[in-house]
């Protein structure tokens, strides 16, 4: 296994500067870092708890040359961006992180043992406070079940080695549960969500799924109403690249007002969802991202589903596509109703 | 000193929230272990171990206000035909449409407790008084922010630990600050021993031992539940105690920040230091929405159709790029590093020169919530660091 | 702001449902609307003067009103409150009468909506902006598509007004369809005599170019101006050498169908279609030829006298510009064989369409004139005419009139017994439609004159019986089975469209419809033109149709195509896209989704590419507006704040 | 109960032509629908839809050319996708899917519309308010 810092090294004599981890981030767990001489990428890091998406910044830094690290999930987005001509692919060299095991939910740890708690996350173990515990109890989300376990594409390949992963991920349950459209059960919102502030084993998603239409409104509305238009969500994502000419924040066009109150937030959220349709790489970086803990990969999973269903597409794993809405197919289309 | 039992504190809470509105920190269902500032209604659980992760300022300084609404009112007589604009001038055009605008004043803010703040919290209150409740006539008086800030009565509960994001040391009292609390309580085994700061304070220990005579019926303190036969517990809320007050020993503190505010003038021009301090920066407002102290809004109308409306004020973020753009497409602090460096100036350089207070209480949400990791106590490191060796920006 | 809304009553049309002066007085509490009033007939002359009355004396800034469909008179308003002064675009129709008045019969829930709508609109016409249309020099030489009568007849037309013009065919020769018949009804006229002299007047007309062996590869560009890549088609033969001798043709050693004479016959691998072909050029078909399917061969070559013949040519694509576009590409027999497995589906050599047995009566056909049946080369005497095959058929979904159908037969019945005088024909007919001028007459000849016997009822088997066809039918007048011995059975099979003619339609991105026919703009006022400006319709192509009326839409194309190149300029719709380019992100996603290559990308001074929309190629649909994410395409006219707005109100 | 508000954007040149012609033939329909005119349905943003169901829209109806005959060639073609993506994601929006409706309808087609708005206003009305 080649080390993490001489492939930045060695990529560095390519481009301008390196996106990559130190391990002094706050609470002591991995940050974001730009390494430009080899001197810089001796701090660099890789471990479980690099769970941020770098491609985020690739649109931002589109007058350099850059090397990315980018675990599977990461480097979707950048073969996403690159088919969107956002970023042009003789300029960016990407690190694919291979087998790295999913990575840790360090929010999930502080939460159950105190913020800024001393975190040893390697790809296949996982120390708390230098007690090893069940690494999969504090995997992502995301990650369970990942598909992407393998880089999309790929300069150099940084070898991780990491543990497998089992498991159903959230996501895929609310895939199958939402495929029936989940309408006529007797529980309700508050019920559901009550639920699963009280049993943290129930995935929210699984309930989420038996909520019918009505029930499900509430439920949105009760997690909007938390927002508080930090715009963490739109910033996170690596796939929200209109940045300072969103139209969340304009009043032309005036889809959203400026107020900060659930209805609004709700129509953030529609926006994001509308404008992300064929495009989101399912990175969660919205979700962590949210301070208030709305949980909105519900949305993107299922459009992302959906998608997938109607298509026969999914964003970032190709770069020749043509994103399915951006075009159509006369016989092909698929319509269930006239 | 008075102690209140750990027990007793629903109960109290629901003494309190027969005459006010109560907020207090809770888990929210669904969302992955936040905790905040809520409404607080009877049954409801309290958290009171995990940080919230808004500060509580949406108590004085809501993140959405109504200031006012407004209609617009048109014509009159309409009769005969064709209809004439009744505002038609004598000259044939008329002057105007014949409009008139009808202002509905808000609904005027009713009385809170919060419950459960913490001392930085409590602080930052104080903090804003300085700039939104200037009595001293010579300055700023915000109408709305001072009549919420006269009906709050703020219940604190004391720190006796601290986690690592934590930095209220770095600041005057640190954890033992008392300023803008009105009621401490500070644990001890079994309960907590209050300490009033400020008559409302008083008023919360009165209403704990008095409010069941107040709505029920007309019996004296002391006197037993005619149907249960217990005694009142109003009577029991409070107990008086021998018990010291704990020395709070906690300190959380960020070292060799003097002369702060002539540094940040030094490398004020130094673009290269904020861009290497905001390389990972995402440029989403949770730093400055979280915190206890930032308190840009923005005004703005918004209409429901085109006849009425209702004009609203905002929190604002000085982290958004639109926030100082300017109509002209120009904007004076194009990006991030600009931004990032206004934040840090105004809490620690502007704002202590204009409004004698730091724009910070060290409660270091914006270093728990920051979705990578930037911790404004190393930015404040490295400012003091840099402007001591000019010329060598340390390792960026 | 200052708006006026003006409610029609359209006499009781509208009031009679809608309280129109409820709805103004209701108007008169809207925002910024200062002025309302009801008129009787708001498109009447008196109507009109009441809105420029108003606009002028009240100095009004935008209009709303309410009436019929914008569909039927927005332009008659735009016009009117143009001359109010106005900006024209600054109105807004609100449609009370179809969408309301003449489809509820409650007071009040029409007045309801009514009102609900000049809300609509009054919110809508408050975020509208003045809209100035440009205009672009249009080129003035005009593409003619397909060379049969209504082709050339267009051509010819248009040239004659002095305009250049390409006539573009995809076969190898001009004259289509009806350079195929023998004579035409009701008149008997030699179908060639007529034409033929059309066909050389077109190849010697110098305003127009004749391309044979062409066809539309691309087609880019607007009304006015179309910019469109032709493929000419390899034939082997260099066009200017070729004399015409067709000695090639007699020389040549490799059989092939002859598609001139509709499969009867056979022509040869190079060949001339027909003597009187324009241009007279031989053309040689690659599938046929033996030096391309066996690699040795050279016959034509060697005996061609002008050296005309090319082994090497290759296609040519050219690429031209053109003001305006006719399209005349005409039809061809529906292909009956699959459908009609009882009329044998093909396998019977005496079961012929109405095409080939025109090919057997030619003088200058196969069989010089003499009918022959196929099968043995004998002349028949029983001939029965089957009407409908291919038409007016639910079963097999052509359930649409061919229009020539019960005329052709009358006519071949006749020629049958000019040519065999002791010949019986017989005709199955469903009804006798013959509604043109001397056309009834003309059946009625065929019966009484030519003895053909018409019976009522459609054939329901043929089947081969002793040498002979027995075709099985019934005959619904006397009510009973009727079965005819036949020597040959004629097929008067239905119209379809030209193959290809939707793939052609969509190149041109004109619309067509179910059997491909494509579709005019308007059924009634419109019938010349399509749905995209500058581009017009002629003949057949339309929907099925005899030669005087394809001759007749061919000079009412013409005269649409001088009409608008005479202006010299044309006037474009300002209600097309527009780009914020201060905050376009340049993705460029409007580019993917443009159907008309309406957006390019442009490089402002800071290096930043931002998209920029040609007004000229803009039809606004409007796609590009959704499909930017910022939403700075705009579509002039329906922003998504009017639409926003309009929505909101209708929900306040 | 209040009335239904139901909301119908059609484009300019099929179904708002066919809405005409079946108002010429003065066929009675159900009076709670609203027509908003578009120039073709791949005008349609699915945030109008999405808008008009938050702000208390009780059903969405959207019809446009037949599938080949779009006055743009293609404007509906985009639209068929970006519709029946929507449609499917409203149950998790928590819209009932019911609510919306996507369909075609010519200019000749007067009679079809008027059946559109009268099945449509009548399921909206069992199910009632939003």
């Amino acid at each position: 296994m080649s080390d993490i810092v001489s492939i930045i090294q060695r990529v560095l004599g390519d481009v301008d500067l390196v996106l990559g981890w130190t391990a002094t981030g706050a609470g002591g767990v991995a940050a974001p870092a730009r390494f430009q001489t080899a001197a810089e990428a001796e701090r660099a890091v890789f471990n479980a708890t690099c769970v941020h998406n770098l491609a985020v910044h690739l649109p931002r830094l589109k007058d350099q040359t850059v090397g990315i690290v980018a675990k599977g999930c990461d480097s979707r987005s950048v073969a996403q961006l690159i088919q969107e001509r956002e970023i042009d692919r003789d300029r960016v060299k990407v690190i694919g992180v291979r087998g790295l095991g999913g990575s840790i939910d360090v929010r999930k740890i502080w939460r159950f043992h105190g913020y800024g708690v001393p975190v040893d996350a390697r790809t296949d173990s996982l120390f708390i406070d230098g007690k090893e515990v069940d690494r999969q109890e504090f995997l992502r989300q995301k990650c369970l079940g990942c598909r992407d376990m393998d880089p999309v594409i790929y300069d150099e390949l940084f070898e991780a080695s990491g543990s497998s992963i089992t498991g159903i991920a959230d996501a895929a349950t609310v895939e199958t549960a939402l495929s029936e459209t989940g309408l006529g059960t007797s529980l309700t919102a508050a019920e559901a969500m009550s639920a699963a502030g009280e049993d943290e084993s129930r995935p929210l998603g699984e309930l989420f799924a038996k909520m019918n239409s009505a029930e499900r409104r509430l439920f949105w509305r009760e997690q909007y109403s938390r927002c508080i238009r930090c715009y963490a969500c739109r910033e996170a994502c690596p796939m929200c690249f209109c940045r300072d000419v969103c139209i969340m924040q304009t009043t032309d066009p005036h889809w959203t007002g400026a107020g900060v109150d659930a209805g609004e937030a709700e129509m953030m959220q529609l926006i994001r969802v509308n404008h992300l349709a064929g495009r989101c790489t399912g990175c969660g970086e919205c979700e962590r991202a949210c301070p208030v803990g709305i949980p909105l990969m519900l949305l993107m999973n299922k459009q992302n589903q959906v998608i997938e269903e109607l298509f026969g597409y999914r964003a970032g794993t190709d770069l020749e596509a043509r994103p399915p809405l951006l075009t159509f197919d006369i016989k092909g289309d698929s319509r269930s109703e006239k | 000193m008075k102690f209140l039992a750990g027990e007793n504190i629903p109960e109290l809470l629901e003494k309190l929230s027969l005459l006010s509105e109560v907020w207090a920190p809770r888990e929210l269902r669904g969302s992955g272990g936040t905790v905040m500032f809520e409404r607080w209604r009877s049954g409801d659980p309290l958290d009171l171990e995990h940080f919230a992760s808004l500060s509580a300022k949406d108590m004085v300084l809501p993140r959405t206000e109504k200031l006012f609404g407004f209609s617009y009112a048109f014509g009159g007589a309409a009769v005969g035909n064709p209809f004439g604009a009744p505002a038609e001038s004598a000259g044939g055009i008329p002057a105007t449409a014949g409009e008139s605008i009808r202002i509905t004043a808000a609904e005027p803010a009713g009385n809170v407790v919060l419950f459960g703040a913490r001392a930085c919290d409590a602080k930052a209150l104080t903090v804003l008084d300085a700039l939104f409740d200037q009595t001293d006539g010579k300055g700023y008086n915000d109408p709305q922010y001072r009549a919420r800030r006269a009906g709050l009565t703020v219940i604190t509960l004391a720190c006796v630990t601290s986690d690592p994001a934590c930095f209220c040391s770095s600041f005057e009292n640190g954890t033992a600050e008392k300023a803008g609390s009105d009621l401490i309580l500070y644990p001890v085994d079994g309960g907590f021993l209050a300490e009033a700061v400020t008559p409302k304070g008083e008023t919360v220990i009165e209403s704990g031992v008095n409010s069941r005579n107040k709505v029920g019926s007309a019996r004296g303190p002391g006197d037993s539940d005619p149907e249960t036969g217990e005694a009142a517990s109003g009577l029991t809320l409070f107990e008086e105690s021998a018990l010291e007050t704990p020395v709070l020993a906690v300190t959380a503190k960020v070292e060799g920040l003097e002369g702060l505010r002539q540094k940040l003038a030094a490398i004020f021009d130094d673009l290269e230091f904020w861009q290497a301090e905001t390389e990972k920066c995402i440029s989403c407002g949770y730093c400055t929405y979280a915190c206890p102290t930032c308190h840009c809004f923005n005004i703005h109308d918004e209409m429901r159709g085109d006849r009425e409306g209702v004009r609203l004020r905002s929190w604002d973020a000085c982290m958004f790029h639109l926030y100082t753009q300017e109509t002209s497409g120009h904007n004076p602090r194009p990006t991030l590093a600009h931004r990032y460096r206004n934040r840090i100036n105004h809490k620690f350089s502007y704002y202590p020169e204009n409004q004698g207070e730091i724009l910070c209480t060290g409660c270091g949400r914006c270093i728990r919530g920051c979705p990578v990791g930037l911790d404004i106590r190393d930015v404040l490191r490295q400012a003091v660091e840099c402007s001591a060796s000019p010329g060598e920006g340390g390792d960026r | 702001m200052r708006i006026g809304v003006f409610v029609c009553q359209c006499g009781t049309n509208i009031a009679g449902t809608v309280a129109t002066d409820k709805v103004a007085e209701a108007a008169l509490a809207m925002r910024d609307v200062l002025h309302a009033e009801t008129l009787q007939y708001t498109c009447s002359d008196p109507g009109q003067r009441a809105i420029i009355d108003a606009v002028q004396k009240k100095g009004l800034t935008r209009v709303v009103i309410a009436a019929c469909s914008p569909r039927m008179h927005e332009t008659t308003f735009r016009r009117t409150i143009g001359q109010a002064g106005m900006n024209a675009y600054m109105m807004e129709m609100v449609n009370i009468r179809e969408h309301c008045s003449w489809i509820h019969s409650d007071i009040d829930t029409a007045t309801d909506k009514a009102i609900d709508l000049v809300q609509k609109g009054v919110a809508r016409v408050r975020r509208q902006v003045p809209l100035y249309s440009t205009t672009v020099p249009v080129t003035r030489r005009v593409l003619v598509i397909g060379g049969g009568v209504a082709g050339i007849q267009a051509a010819l037309d248009i040239a004659d007004s002095g305009l250049p013009v390409t006539l573009v065919e995809r076969g190898p020769t001009i004259g289509g369809n009806m350079a195929r018949l023998d004579k035409t009804f009701p008149t008997l006229d030699c179908s060639s005599c007529i034409l033929t002299p059309r066909m050389v007047e077109a190849k010697q007309h110098e305003n127009i170019s004749l391309m044979v062996n062409t066809e539309i590869e691309q087609v880019r560009g607007y009304i006015g101006n179309f910019e469109v890549d032709v493929r000419k088609k390899a034939t082997c033969v260099i066009e200017d050498k070729c004399t015409g001798c067709m000695i090639c043709q007699e020389k040549c050693p490799g059989k092939a169908p002859d598609e001139f004479n509709a499969g009867v016959g056979q022509s040869k691998a190079i060949s001339i279609p027909f003597p009187q072909a324009v241009p007279l050029v031989a053309a040689l078909r690659k599938e046929h030829c033996r030096r391309f399917i066996k690699g040795k061969c050279g016959v034509c070559k060697k005996v061609c006298p002008a050296d005309a013949v090319d082994y090497e040519q290759e296609d040519e694509i050219t690429t031209e510009m053109f003001g305006a576009v006719v399209v005349a590409t005409g039809y061809e027999l529906y292909d009956w064989r699959e459908a009609y497995p009882d009329y044998g589906g093909g396998q019977y050599p005496d079961v012929v369409t109405s095409l080939q047995y025109e090919r057997m009566l030619s003088a200058s056909g196969p069989t010089a004139g003499h009918v022959q049946r196929p099968s043995d080369g004998a002349e028949p005497k029983q001939v029965v005419f089957v009407s409908c095959v291919g038409s007016r058929d639910e079963s097999v979904g052509r359930p649409l009139c061919c229009s020539v159908g019960c005329m052709y037969i009358a006519k071949q019945a006749i020629l049958t017994k000019e040519h065999i005088p002791d010949s019986q024909s017989y005709v199955f007919y469903i009804d006798i439609r013959a509604t043109g001028k001397g056309y009834e007459e003309f059946t009625r000849r065929a019966q009484k004159e030519f003895g053909a016997i018409y019976l009522r009822g459609r054939v329901g088997k043929i089947y081969p019986s002793n040498g002979q066809l027995v075709v099985m039918g019934t005959d619904t007048l006397s009510g009973g089975p009727v079965e005819i011995e036949a020597d040959l059975v004629v097929l008067a099979t239905g119209f379809a469209a030209a193959r290809g003619a939707g793939e052609l339609a969509r190149k041109l991105n004109i619309s067509y419809d179910q059997y491909e026919f494509l579709s005019e703009s308007h059924p009634k006022l419109r019938p010349v033109e399509t749905t995209t400006g500058g581009i017009f319709l002629a003949g057949a192509c339309q929907a099925p149709k005899d030669i005087p009326d394809s001759v007749a839409q061919a000079g009412a194309a013409a005269a649409k195509v001088i009409g608008l190149l005479s202006r010299g300029e044309i006037e474009t719709s300002p209600m097309v896209a527009a780009v914020d380019q201060l905050r376009c992100i340049g993705c460029f996603k409007c580019r993917d989704v443009c159907s008309y290559n309406a957006i390019e990308a442009l490089e402002l001074r800071d290096g930043r590419q931002v998209a920029k929309v040609i007004d000229s190629l803009c039809q606004g649909c409007g796609v590009c507006n959704v499909a930017c994410p910022p939403s700075v395409v705009s579509l002039k006219g329906y922003t998504d704040n009017q639409l926003i707005a309009e929505t909101m109100e209708l929900l306040r | 109960m209040a009335e239904l508000k139901l909301i119908g954007f059609l484009c300019n040149w099929c179904s708002y032509a066919g809405a005409d012609m079946a108002g010429m033939a003065r066929m009675k329909q159900p009076g709670e629908l609203r027509i908003i005119r578009l120039p073709c349905t791949g005008r349609v943003n699915p945030l109008l839809i999405l808008k008009a169901f938050q702000q208390g829209a009780d059903g969405v109806l959207v019809s446009g050319c037949h599938p080949g005959d779009c006055h743009y060639n293609e404007g509906n073609y985009y639209a068929r996708r970006r519709l029946e993506l929507l449609s499917r994601m409203l149950p998790a929006f928590g819209i009932e899917p019911e609510r919306f409706h996507f369909t075609w309808v010519s200019a000749s087609e007067g009679a079809r519309w008027a059946d559109v708005v009268t099945e449509f206003t009548g399921k909206i009305e069992a199910m009632g308010k939003a």
